[in-house]
């Protein structure tokens, strides 16, 4: 039923990019030859709609899936089962070439800086690395293209023939944040892209997102951890665990009234920047044994560590339904 | 037995790079007693990862040097132990978790070698088994699920999320008594966060372990630290218990770092408000106070001489200011 | 793992007929003829002719060729031309150990010597230590063989003239076996050998090793508190591996043909003589016999390296 | 000196300048430049500054001859055999009278342009081979790596016979009028290098292949396909510039195995005629004389050690200097 | 080992008695067996083992070996042999005519693929019909056993040097028992028999050496050497080496040690039947002119080249049939009609200017280009050609390119010469003889037709050429005539007007330079650097 709604919103046109039944699985080798011993279910089976102009948060336990959805997505890891589309283009069965074209339109932001940057290349070549593969401008347009984004991501242009190693943490992060937004795609997946970021820079680079998604209409798959910031800058949230999406809501909505206990118990763990609160708070300590990918729980994937877990959840999997008009929810039990 | 535990007096660390010198670190001091939580925040690329890197002694060298102050540990300096002392102290009384956990794994060991060749180099006599154990335990501890079998994974086989944690449990795997962690958080979830920090804690009552937290997340710092110290440009522009620093913060930088947090509780639509201008760049002389061209109080002294950390307000609160709040 | 073992095993079939095929067809159309060249200056017409009838060489050449595969198929590589009553495979049955054993140990050195000299020179690197090293080892690889050879031939008998010690100038021992006068026979022509050639495994050790120690994760090994030897041999060794793989699969691969110059120069009883010696007299059973081992050798050196790569970095995957 | 302009204000150092100069700062590279800069001069102008040093000599066989013909590298002074360093000979005689060092610069000439020959050819190879194959795995790197294991096992001497055998005549009529290399009766080296060549890439294109499988690991690949990247480009771009250590490294070893392969190959005629000279020709034409005169080995053997060792060097040079992350 | 060897003549205790006499310069020999032999190593090896019925002694002359004696018929196309009583294999094993008949019949077997045995055996008749298959077997038609002791052979024409032949290890006996029993492989079992000579094999290990032991039932004067073991040196360098180390009692010198132990008392020269010789292809223009030829020959200074390059060791020659070779002749002139070696630069530039008329040129400039091609792979060869280079340069002005060459390729190219005026314009080989008679250096070498006659003497357009031709019949009646100093002096007359002509431009006999320890006691080579059967008897260790 839910499906089915999902499935109208894309016929109305503002669908964006529409993933249905992805489903990534690594195998995990052993033994002197290397056999398959057994399957990391990264993801397993999810489905999302984003829409067009729309910044979708994307939140969950470490290790969920979260950076191997992004990275499906954008068929930087061949997904082992279901479908991407972009634009209505169907990714997974684009030949290459053709692929390397879309690239324009979809960029992500790694969430490791600085695996994600060539050591012998300058900083001023890898952001100009996007712009000349798609031929935006000549070399002198480029040059200055280049000085624009570093500063746009506060980063003193001078800096330019550095290499990524002379650079902190944060500054590496805002190198692959140019980078991905040199090419004005449609769609950026943004893997923790502010997570190494002091708060000033973080809220620089953080309205500098929503400005240019203002201007252009641009679209995110916002990954990241800290809750205040995915509300902030996201229009509707997707809270995944363990390969699954469990909540899908508007942002508001979701940190008002959260449906799926595992929601409940990340936004009561939110650290609050003020001490006294702190001090006071109560949290949901997630009792239980964390699940592996490997052999997840029948059922429901979070019984073992949900406290109003019934026999039910135990046998049967709680299929993603719209519990309250565009609020889905995964749980036998919701609210 | 000395009070402090750590004790850095006017520390200098200098990158000697073609485009000149990179002053880092400049004269930085600060004091930490045992079991004491630390916060550090700041300015991305304001010198925190290296003052971190200079207390272990793990500057990339060339081209980064050490080139002034002292380090006590113990009341002992570290700056001139020779190598091997330090060999004995790193990871056993002073452990790390690096700021970028993606690379500072071995790609070609498993997660559990990693963590149980700490163990088995600081721990005298303990059996190979036992040592795997224990990285398995520090595994479950850190709240990796299945930690037996992922112990065998490598780590491309791990999330950022997993692979921070690892990091941390070979940090903790030997009771440290300084943790040096170096945003050790920044790609997980609260929930784990919150467990993680919680465990942090749990060993600073149990073995007196003192945590340098070095962290962008305003929030973790209220709820998990008791002193924290705010870095700008290489230089501590303030330092206070963490209650003033939130309460009544003095310097502007700390101010406006307050200011461009986003609020659970703001309305959807409104703006985040950056501190303007860009931060200097650190291989050029500063003369000044470093803050000043971004500072909206700045006066004309401010652009000619460079504040000392001086006390403000009450107690133990100080600030680089000349013109505190 | 299976799937990967049998594509090799096709992929040996296949360069193993090319290997051949080129081969023949090069001697097919090389000058010089292997009849040619057993008459000598004795040659007539009719006894050329009547010759080439017995070792049909008259046939046409893919005749020739097939009849030569089915015999490999038998793994029946036919008679030496030139010594005419030894079965090739007898030739091989008793040079190759005695090559492979040389050069195994050879192989031995280039590792004992060339990887430690190589780790030293990288953690020194551009240092007088790091010249020094350096220079030896090129300066003893530039050194050409027969040059060394001789020169450690003429010590040893200056040694023997003035001793009266008797130390073998030449020759090997027993394949294989190591008692004293096993060891006398072996040494100076292994560490000539092993010497000569360490510095390609010094250089690529170096090489790659700086790349490595800049990593982060050998800043989380000192971290530890791990003594700088555990940080170089565990941590920055394992990780500079992949070149030293390459090199030591394809070394491994080339023990089987032997080393010519220094088999030849100190009279070991090998099969390096007999491959080059093979190619000069037209020997061509010989010749496409060589051509087969090696081509056996180098894809098992370069198979036991493509695992070797997987165990090393597992980032690495078969297939 | 307190500096008051901004950043901005100064211009940013490109690297490629920035490289070069620290490959100028760098002693041991810049001397081994220089070294190899040097034998390029010597073998190119000595012979002539070397003729126009001596006087006339009056030789017992000859008569009087001057220097532009005693000095050359095959005259033979059939009296003046194995002869230690004089005025007349700076560097001695060989075993049939003949100048080293005149011997010495030609052999110089050939050698070096054999070894840039086949490094070529054997770097170009190497690379393209072994990236294709490692970066693109499948059947693309089973097709290439047996490719690659025939030539490895495929026997070069027979090439090279046949390759001289076949185009041996045409060559010494055609390629004759090739610079450095034709005019000495040397044309043949031509088709020699091409074989040497010919055999040489496979290690390289092993060792490439090897590394490009751990380079196109890295997370950074994945950013520059991301950014839009074409094989070709991330090829190009990516995994070429990190193969140049291993490269430089295998390459300027293999320079001594080629000076030394082609002595071989010279020694069975196939390669340099007399009475040419290469270095590798003269080091084992002297080399049974190692015991009796030995310093006729030692002279081109020295200089053979010098040549690998400045190409080392250099090679270590240019690789710390294009390196980002050394010292400076 | 030590400096200094203080040697009695006393002979040493039977332990002693052993001697290491290297194979040097190859890695094992090519064959074991007498039929297939072709080199010198492998025929050094086969001497110990195998015996002929004929064999030559240390001066070259024919000595009945398994023979007694011998008559010829009138017509001399029959040959009887008579063996020695009661001879036997070294497995003791009687030896009759039977054995003798099978082991000559089989090295002419098509199957045995021999490359010798169709030419020393080329007399007896029939012997082609057997080689091309149309008969089984010349047993009980060439070749006659009447009975166990005699052996009778026909043969095709009158010839004398059919016993020299005969001398070849290609009829030495073998024992069809060993080979019956293990086929291609019997020489790897020649310790269960196999041969009649003074020794047997003790042991075989390929590519590393034989081991040799008296053969207790060897018919003549018994060696008193207890061992002989032939250890194999790819390298002369090496087993030199390696008798410095006192490690080998034999070895040749190498040429760049050849000053060094020239000053030994163990030093010895054996001169060979070898000689290093230039030819030019009469059919290849300038050499279709004969002064062309002789001016060559003459503007060359052997004696220098000996002396510079050979170090003295080979010496200078003008001689097509070597010194040592019976039918030698001393009194022979240059094409200067002198003996001497050491070249005539004036006559040289005359011969020019004639041959420069012939060819119808003014200048040597006009000259096609001249090549001159030879075996590479020789240090020593690539000196003196490049000193003959020179040589032709500074007297005739002449620039000859020099061509080393692939031995294989050279034998190959030297063949199509042949009758072929677009074929190898000049080139350098040598001749060893196959068996001490000047028919093997003369009509062998120069006859109409002959596989060796590659410069086209005789067969081509000079206008001297009937001469040549003349020449050609002279040899060929020497051939058959019976032994004695007529056959020789014609031999003689012909070899003379070969030189005038410079068929062969002659540089050098080779000597074998070698060094033997000086307590071995009666070693030296002969021109063939072979010991004699019955020699054996004579060697031995002294005290030392
Ligand atoms: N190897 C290096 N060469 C040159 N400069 C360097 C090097 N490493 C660090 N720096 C410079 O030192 C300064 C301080 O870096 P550091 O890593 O301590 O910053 P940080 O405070 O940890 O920042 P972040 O929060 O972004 O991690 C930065 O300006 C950086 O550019
Ligand atoms: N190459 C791989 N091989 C095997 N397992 C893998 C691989 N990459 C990821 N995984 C596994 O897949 C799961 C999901 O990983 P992913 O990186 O998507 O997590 P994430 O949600 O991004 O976590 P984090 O917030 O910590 O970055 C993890 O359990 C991880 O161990
Ligand atoms: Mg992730
Ligand atoms: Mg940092």
């Amino acid at each position: 039923m839910a499906q089915q709604q999902m499935a109208t919103s894309t016929a109305t046109g503002t669908t964006l990019v529409e993933v249905k039944g992805l489903k990534v699985h690594f195998p995990i080798k052993g033994g002197l030859f290397n056999r398959t011993i057994a399957q990391v279910k990264a993801v397993d089976g999810v489905d999302l709609t984003i829409r067009r102009g729309e910044t979708l948060g994307l939140v969950g336990e470490s290790g969920c899936g979260k950076s191997t959805t992004g990275r499906a997505i954008l068929q930087l890891i061949k997904p082992t089962a279901g479908s991407v589309k972009l634009n209505g283009v169907e990714l997974t069965k684009l030949p290459p070439a053709e692929l390397r074209k879309k690239r324009a339109e979809m960029q992500m932001i790694f969430q490791d800086p600085f695996g994600s940057l060539d050591p012998r290349f300058t900083v001023g070549q890898i952001i100009a690395e996007p712009l000349e593969n798609f031929k935006r401008g000549n070399a002198r347009e480029i040059r200055e293209q280049v000085a624009h984004l570093l500063e746009v991501v506060g980063l003193n242009p001078y800096y330019v023939n550095r290499f990524p190693h002379e650079f902190s943490g944060g500054q590496r992060q805002r190198i692959g944040i140019a980078r991905a937004l040199a090419l004005r795609p449609s769609f950026i997946v943004a893997d923790e892209p502010v997570s190494a970021l002091d708060v000033s820079i973080q809220a620089q680079v953080v309205n500098l997102l929503q400005d240019l998604q203002a201007e252009f209409g641009l679209t995110y798959l916002f990954v990241a951890h800290n809750l205040s910031v995915v509300k902030h800058i996201s229009d509707r949230v997707a809270v995944m665990y363990l390969g699954r999406i469990v909540e899908l809501a508007a942002s508001e909505k979701l940190y008002e009234l959260p449906l799926h206990p595992y929601t409940q118990a990340l936004l009561s763990a939110i650290p609050v920047p003020d001490p006294e609160v702190e001090a006071r708070r109560k949290r949901i300590i997630l009792e239980g044994d964390v699940p592996s990918p490997v052999n997840p729980p029948p059922g429901c994937n979070f019984h073992p560590r949900c406290w109003k877990a019934q026999q039910i959840c135990r046998e049967v999997t709680p299929p993603l339904e719209e519990k309250e008009r565009d609020h889905y929810v995964a749980c036998h039990f919701p609210g | 037995m000395p009070e402090n535990l750590l004790e850095v007096n006017n520390l200098k660390t200098y990158f000697f790079t073609r485009s000149g010198v990179v002053k880092a670190v400049d004269d930085v001091s600060f004091t930490m007693r045992p079991g004491e939580a630390l916060g550090v925040v700041g300015e991305s690329g304001s010198g925190k990862s290296v003052t971190a890197l200079s207390i272990i002694r793990l500057v990339a060298s060339p081209p980064g040097k050490i080139v002034g102050g002292e380090i006590l540990f113990n009341g002992e300096n570290i700056l001139e132990k020779n190598n091997d002392e330090m060999t004995e102290l790193r990871g056993s009384k002073i452990s790390m978790v690096f700021q970028d956990p993606m690379t500072s794994l071995n790609p070609v060991f498993t997660i559990g070698y990693q963590i149980a060749e700490t163990v088995k180099r600081h721990r005298k006599g303990i059996s190979n088994d036992q040592a795997w154990q224990r990285a398995v335990e520090m595994l479950d501890l850190v709240r990796i699920p299945d930690a037996r079998r992922r112990a065998k994974s490598y780590p491309h086989e791990f999330s950022g999320g997993m692979r921070q944690r690892v990091m941390i449990a070979i940090a903790l795997a030997c009771n440290p008594q300084l943790l040096i962690a170096d945003e050790p958080t920044t790609a997980l979830d609260v929930t784990i966060q919150a467990q993680i920090l919680e465990l942090m804690k749990g060993l600073a009552k149990e073995f007196g372990t003192a945590l340098m937290l070095i962290t962008h997340d305003l929030g973790v710092v209220a709820g998990t630290c008791e002193h924290v110290i705010v870095m700008y440009a290489g230089h501590i522009v303030e330092s206070a218990p963490v209650r003033q620093i939130f309460q009544t913060p003095a310097h502007p930088y700390t101010i406006g770092l307050l200011q461009s947090i986003p609020r659970l509780d703001e309305k959807r639509g409104t703006r985040l408000t950056p501190i303007p201008g860009q931060p200097p760049d650190l291989s050029r002389e500063i003369i000044g106070c470093p803050y000043a061209p971004r500072c909206p109080r700045v006066q004309p002294r401010c652009r000619q001489e460079r504040p000392e950390l001086k006390p403000v307000g009450r107690g133990e609160q100080l600030a680089a200011c000349f013109y505190p709040s | 793992m299976i799937q990967f073992l049998i594509k090799r095993l096709i992929g040996l079939v296949f360069v193993v007929i090319g290997v051949t095929f080129i081969t023949f067809i090069m001697g097919y159309f090389a000058p010089g003829d292997p009849i040619r060249t057993m008459l000598g200056e004795h040659f007539s017409p009719q006894l050329y002719a009547q010759l080439r009838h017995a070792y049909g060489l008259d046939l046409p050449w893919y005749e020739q060729y097939w009849n030569f595969l089915v015999h490999l198929a038998h793994f029946d590589f036919g008679y030496s031309f030139k010594t005419q009553g030894r079965p090739v495979w007898d030739i091989l049955k008793d040079g190759v150990p005695v090559s492979m054993e040389l050069a195994l140990w050879a192989l031995v050195i280039y590792l004992l010597i060339g990887v430690p000299v190589g780790i030293i020179s990288a953690l020194k690197a551009n240092t007088w230590v790091d010249t020094l090293n350096m220079g030896i080892m090129l300066v003893l690889y530039a050194m050409p063989i027969f040059v060394f050879c001789v020169l450690v031939q003429v010590l040893i008998v200056f040694i023997d003239q003035e001793t009266g010690a008797n130390w073998p100038v030449a020759n090997w021992g027993e394949p294989w076996h190591y008692t004293w006068t096993d060891i006398q026979f072996k040494l100076a022509p292994v560490l000539v050998f092993g010497l000569a050639g360490a510095a390609y495994f010094a250089r690529i050790t170096r090489t790659s090793m700086l790349e490595v120690m800049r990593q982060d994760y050998i800043r989380t090994a000192r971290a530890k508190g791990l003594p700088e030897r555990l940080v170089i041999y565990r941590h920055a060794l394992r990780n500079a591996l992949i070149p030293l793989i390459t090199v030591t699969g394809v070394t491994l691969g080339f023990t089987i043909t032997g080393a010519f110059l220094i088999e030849n120069i100190f009279n070991i009883p090998g099969i390096g003589t007999i491959t080059v010696s093979s190619v000069l007299d037209r020997d061509y059973p010989v010749i496409q016999a060589t051509a087969v081992l090696l081509a056996i050798g180098v894809v098992l050196g370069n198979l036991l390296a493509d695992i070797a790569y997987t165990l090393v970095d597992p980032r690495i995957k078969l297939e | 000196m307190p500096e008051t302009e901004g950043p901005k204000e100064r211009k940013p150092v490109s690297p490629l300048r920035e490289s070069l100069r620290r490959l100028r700062r760098d002693t041991r590279a810049m001397v081994s430049l220089g070294v190899i800069i040097f034998m390029v001069l010597l073998s190119l102008f000595g012979p002539f500054v070397y003729q126009h040093l001596g006087g006339i000599y009056d030789s017992p066989d000859n008569g009087p001859i001057p220097a532009t013909v005693y000095r050359t590298f095959y005259h033979q002074e059939l009296s003046r055999q194995d002869e230690l360093p004089s005025a007349q000979y700076w560097l001695g005689t060989d075993d049939l009278g003949r100048d080293i060092l005149a011997r010495l610069m030609q052999g110089l000439l050939v050698s070096i342009s054999v070894a840039v020959l086949v490094e070529v050819i054997d770097i170009t190879m190497g690379i393209l081979v072994g990236v294709l194959a490692g970066y693109f795995g499948g059947w693309i790197d089973q097709v290439l790596a047996r490719l690659t294991d025939i030539i490895f096992a495929f026997p070069g001497l027979l090439f090279i016979i046949l390759l001289t055998g076949i185009f041996g005549t045409w060559a010494d009529t055609t390629l004759s009028n090739v610079p450095i290399v034709g005019p000495n009766g040397n044309a043949r080296l031509l088709l020699v290098s091409a074989a040497l060549a010919l055999v040489s890439w496979p290690l390289m294109a092993r060792l490439v292949r090897g590394q490009t499988l751990q380079i196109k690991e890295q997370q950074f690949i994945e950013a520059a396909r991301t950014a839009g990247s074409s094989n070709f480009k991330i090829i190009w771009r990516h995994i070429i510039p990190n193969l140049f250590s291993i490269v430089v490294v295998a390459a300027t070893l293999d320079i001594s195995n080629t000076i030394i392969g082609e002595a071989s190959i010279s020694l069975l005629g196939l390669g340099v005629q007399q009475p040419g000279s290469s270095l590798g020709l003269m080091i084992s034409e002297a080399s049974n004389a190692v015991d009796t005169h030995p310093w006729e080995v030692l002279v081109p053997s020295l200089t053979l050690a010098i040549l690998v060792l400045a190409f080392s060097f250099l090679g270590d040079g240019l690789r710390d200097a294009f390196d980002p992350r050394t010292k400076d | 080992g030590g400096g200094t060897q203080t040697t009695s003549q006393q002979k040493a205790p039977a332990s002693k008695q052993v001697l290491v006499y290297p194979e040097a310069g190859v890695s094992d020999i090519a064959t074991f067996d007498p039929g297939l032999s072709t080199d010198l190593y492998s025929i050094q090896a086969i001497d110990m083992v195998f015996t002929g019925l004929v064999q030559l002694d240390n001066n070259l002359t024919v000595q009945p070996q398994l023979a007694a004696s011998w008559q010829t018929s009138a017509d001399g196309l029959t040959w009887t042999f008579h063996l020695k009583p009661n001879l036997k294999f070294s497995d003791g094993t009687p030896l009759t005519s039977a054995d003798v008949a099978y082991s000559i019949d089989r090295a002419l077997q098509p199957a045995e693929h021999s490359t010798t045995a169709p030419i020393y055996l080329a007399l007896i008749k029939d012997s082609d019909l057997l080689q091309k298959g149309k008969i089984k077997t010349i047993i009980g038609d060439s070749i006659q056993t009447p009975d166990p002791n005699t052996v009778v052979i026909t043969i095709k024409k009158k010839a004398a040097y059919f016993l020299d032949a005969l001398t070849y290890s290609c009829s030495y006996v073998v024992e069809k028992k060993l080979i019956d029993k293990y086929g291609k492989n019997w020489t790897d079992h020649l310790d269960e028999g196999g041969g009649a000579g003074p020794f047997k094999v003790q042991s075989y290990q390929h590519s590393k050496q034989i081991v040799f032991v008296p053969n207790p039932y060897y018919y003549g004067p018994k060696p008193q050497l207890q061992k002989v073991i032939f250890p194999f040196y790819q390298k002369i360098d090496t087993a030199y080496q390696a008798y410095r180390a006192g490690q080998v009692d034999i070895a040749g010198v190498p040429s760049s040690y050849v000053d060094q132990a020239r000053k030994g008392n163990d030093f010895h020269l054996a001169p060979q039947l070898w000689i290093n010789y230039y030819t030019m292809n009469y059919l290849v223009k300038p050499f279709d002119s004969i002064n062309m030829r002789r001016a060559f020959a003459l503007a060359i200074n052997k004696d220098e080249i000996v002396h510079a390059v050979w170090k003295d060791i080979y010496i200078a020659t003008n001689h097509i049939v070597p010194k040592g070779m019976p039918g030698y002749d001393p009194n022979l002139k240059g094409p200067d009609g002198t003996t001497s070696t050491a070249g005539n630069p004036t006559m040289a530039k005359q011969y020019l200017e004639a041959g420069l008329k012939d060819e119808g040129l003014t200048s040597v400039s006009q000259l096609p280009p001249i090549t001159l091609t030879y075996p590479s792979g020789s240090a020593d060869a690539d000196r003196e050609v490049a000193a003959l280079a020179q040589m032709w340069q500074r007297v005739l002005g002449i620039t000859v390119k020099v061509h080393a060459e692939d031995f294989n390729k050279l034998l190959d190219d030297i063949v199509a010469a042949t009758n072929n005026p677009h074929g190898l314009q000049f080139w350098g080989i040598a001749w060893i003889a196959d068996y001490p008679d000047p028919q093997d250096w003369l009509t062998l070498q120069f006859d109409a037709g002959v596989p060796n006659n590659n410069m086209n003497y005789g067969q081509n357009h000079s206008p001297d050429a009937a001469q040549q031709q003349a020449t050609q019949k002279l040899m060929e009646q020497a051939d058959a005539m019976p032994n004695g100093p007529a056959r020789y002096q014609a031999y003689n007359q012909a070899e003379q007007q070969l030189v005038n002509d410079v068929a062969w431009l002659p540089m050098e006999q080779v000597q074998a330079p070698y060094v033997v320890k000086t307590y071995v006691h009666g070693f030296f080579y002969n021109p063939q650097q072979l010991i004699p059967p019955d020699y054996w008897s004579q060697i031995y260790i002294t005290q030392h």
